[in-house]
């Protein structure tokens, strides 16, 4: 169509599945070894190099995964709609899979977020859930994450649950800084100011580059996962055409 | 003015691993009238739901007076009758109100017709009946009165005449050949042989069908 | 020059006409299935009930909780008839042709929203005086409860619309729609029974009607034209 | 190093099973995430397989 023609050569090619799915390919070997190196390398700094919290102690460590967690979940939610505004604007296949492959990454990311979230609380509130404002938050992401899942398990039209899926997930985007804003603005009136997991003044650099590589090395995983899924997705819905058959074939 | 109204090329559509229409192409003139023919589960009513706009699933071109019909969806709108499987009547309301808000959705529907057009379907007198009490081929016919209040030059009507008797089909039929003869389009489905003699053209469904490669 | 402003006369009236129609008809249709009209009301009583029977029938207790649940009672009844809003012209075509409609969607759509409101949000906001009673609920309270619930449910019908056409024609819609629009309900939730809880305190309240008044503005702008979008998609398949 | 020896690493100044508790479940999410698309990738190749041989089968 004359109206698409403004937009770049590698906008259209990544709206072939094909090619997509070759250049995934090709990605994702580094990918890993980088999720790989950095994830471990991470952890390790982060658990016996990191010096503790002179507050918290060792219970500290914890938020070297769930920082990363926490930010990787909202990322993929904005992933999400932006993969479903470009489905639903240039029609693109790729994109609704795209969000299809990424709401389980991001919901495990949210559960992984609030789990440690919890964890953390009990050496340092002395109770396994407090509602703090953050984990407040993340818990209604979670919740935001089932809906856009549940909405498109339930629809049988692959096109229509991704349609769909796109609408709820870019109305849950602009609901999501209200929802933030209202629940912090909730917890100062009925809470007291008690510290919270990640806020602090200033953080020395021992402490805050392991954090880095955690959250450069989570985006790796999240951008593995998303691949690998988004593959399979690929071929779930071109088994049809004949360059799926080929590579059957040829396997 | 192309003397085209409706074009359609190289229409694919699949539904649940089975494709069931390919490369199909037809193009509707004014004043023709066109029925869809084809086995149950042919694809009959997708395609009238496709062709109306309701449908997005499908590959290949539709254009309205020569233009892709995305681009003009607004006056594609303004000039079609759409008649589906349900006939989209409220069973609380009386004939009369549900046609009353047919008239405000198509503004070129003159709401002061209504009467005469559930005259002319044979409601005269069940104007403020609910809808409920009626029987069930008086219900459709309080949606074909559509028919008689409407101006758009194309019709899509699917299955119109379920539920109708011998006498009022062949009213319909008249109706239909007289839209034709005014100039207007009519795509159909139904089971009824048409006893239309005139422009009557048939597009089978089932020679459309094929295996995508 | 004189056609064209004619005609686009013409065009505003048959706008508003169009508006006006299809409330008309949503009134019809709601005052005729009485049922429809008076379930979401008696399902607010109901649950506002079960507080005192669940917890304990203590009013000091009672007065502390009040703002809240009768803030969740208005949030579960306003969705408990949301899946009614689009379901029956799904299911008898209605829905197609109003799709297929040359005027504009979203105003039929707001519309259709402002009809439903005005006989689910509006009458829980003029019941819910009745409910804070029952829980004790100080009479300071109760200008904060009304003008909370005025500007509060418009934006959980508008809301709920988007879930009520994104499962339009799903057999399962009932739940699923809970599951979609209960978490986008938050912030409202928040806004309206702090607000409550403000003039029980007698802090003024000011700031949270300007607050729930902002999201009814945001849901207002943005929430026709999801709720168009997702009929739409929904219809498609 | 912050610490001295094993034991003391394994025991994170008391916090030890808050700590691990949060590292096994960190390494259970990360395994769920490459796993599950893995798994899912075999299952739909030989799904595949079998219903182009089954097609092929019936030309």
């Amino acid at each position: 169509m004359a109206e698409k023609k403004w937009m770049p050569r590698w906008f259209y090619q990544l709206a072939s599945p094909r090619w997509c799915y070759q250049i995934t390919g090709k990605l994702l070997p580094g990918f890993a070894v980088a999720a790989l190196l950095l994830l471990a390398g991470g952890s390790i700094w982060a658990l016996m190099f990191a010096p503790a919290d002179y507050q918290q102690g060792n219970s500290f460590r914890i938020i070297y995964l769930h920082v990363p967690s926490a930010i990787l979940a909202q990322s993929a939610y904005m992933l999400m709609a932006v993969a479903g505004a470009i489905g639903l604007i240039w029609k693109m296949k790729v994109a609704d899979m795209v969000l299809k492959s990424a709401a389980p990454i991001g919901a495990s990311m949210a559960v992984l977020a609030l789990a440690t979230g919890a964890i953390w609380g009990k050496p340092t509130w002395g109770s396994w859930w407090v509602w703090d404002a953050r984990l407040t938050s993340m818990l209604i992401l979670f919740f935001l994450y089932l809906g856009v899942m549940a909405l498109n398990s339930a629809i049988e039209n692959e096109s229509t649950a991704a349609q769909a899926s796109a609408v709820l997930s870019l109305v849950g985007v602009v609901n999501i800084p209200i929802i933030k804003y209202s629940v912090e603005w909730w917890n100062t009136l009925h809470q007291p100011a008690t510290f919270k997991l990640t806020e602090k003044p200033a953080m020395p650099a021992e402490m805050w580059v392991p954090l880095l590589v955690m959250v450069i090395g989570f985006y790796c995983l999240f951008a593995v996962s998303l691949m690998m899924r988004l593959r399979n997705e690929i071929i779930w819905r071109e088994r049809r055409t004949g360059w799926v058959r080929e590579l059957l074939i040829k396997q | 003015m192309p003397d085209q109204l409706l074009t359609v090329q190289n229409l694919f559509c699949e539904r649940d691993d089975r494709v069931l229409f390919n490369r199909l192409g037809f193009s509707v003139a004014p004043g023709e009238i066109i029925q869809i023919e084809g086995q149950n589960g042919s694809g009959k009513t997708t395609l009238m739901r496709i062709l109306s706009g309701l449908s997005r699933h499908y590959e290949g071109d539709i254009f309205w007076r020569g233009e892709p019909v995305e681009q003009v969806r607004d006056d594609f709108c303004r000039d079609l009758l759409y008649f589906g499987h349900q006939a989209g009547v409220k069973a609380v309301l009386t004939p009369q109100e549900n046609l009353r808000w047919y008239a405000a959705l198509s503004p070129a529907i003159n709401a002061a017709d209504i009467d005469h057009a559930l005259e002319q379907v044979g409601l005269r007198g069940f104007e403020d009946v609910p809808c409920h009490s009626l029987s069930a081929g008086q219900n459709r016919r309080v949606s074909l009165a559509r028919l008689y209040l409407s101006k758009a030059p194309l019709w899509i009507l699917d299955e119109p005449f379920t539920a109708i008797d011998k006498k009022g089909v062949a009213a319909k039929e008249a109706l239909l050949l007289r839209h034709a003869q005014r100039g207007g389009s009519v795509i159909l489905t139904t089971h009824h042989e048409l006893g239309i003699r005139g422009p009557v053209r048939k597009i089978n469904l089932d020679q459309c069908a094929g295996t995508s490669t | 020059m004189t056609m064209q402003t004619n005609s686009e006369d013409l065009q505003r009236q048959s706008l508003s006409g169009l508006f006006w129609a299809t409330c008309r008809r949503e009134y019809l249709l709601s005052f005729r299935r009485k049922s429809d009209l008076v379930n979401p009301l008696i399902f607010f009583l109901m649950v506002a009930t079960l507080f005192p029977l669940g917890v304990s029938p203590e009013p000091g207790f009672l007065a502390q909780l009040a703002p809240g649940v009768v803030w969740v009672a208005a949030l579960l009844s306003t969705l408990l008839s949301m899946d009614a809003l689009f379901r029956s012209d799904y299911e008898d075509g209605s829905l197609e042709q109003l799709l297929l409609s040359p005027q504009p969607l979203f105003l039929v759509v707001l519309a259709k929203v402002l009809a439903h409101w005005s006989v689910t949000g509006l009458a829980l906001t003029v019941m819910a005086p009745l409910l804070g009673l029952m829980l004790f609920l100080p009479a300071e309270g109760m200008p904060g409860l009304m003008l909370s619930l005025l500007l509060g449910t418009p934006t959980l019908s508008l809301v709920g619309a988007i879930g009520a056409a994104l499962t339009v024609g799903l057999r399962k819609g009932g739940v699923l729609i809970s599951l979609l629009v209960l978490p986008l309900y938050i912030p409202v939730l928040i806004f309206g029974s702090s607000a409550v809880q403000a003039a029980v305190t007698g802090l003024p309240l000011g700031g949270y009607l300007a607050l729930l008044g902002a999201l009814l503005a945001l849901a207002l702008g943005l929430a026709p034209l999801a709720i168009s979008a997702a009929l739409r998609i929904s219809m498609s398949s | 190093m912050s610490f001295n020896s094993f034991s003391e690493f394994m025991a994170m100044g008391g916090h030890g099973l808050y700590v691990w508790l949060s590292y096994g479940l960190g390494l259970a999410v990360i395994l769920i995430n490459v796993i599950l698309p893995r798994l899912q990738r075999n299952r739909l190749l030989a799904e595949q397989k079998r219903r182009l041989r089954r097609e092929e089968g019936v030309r």
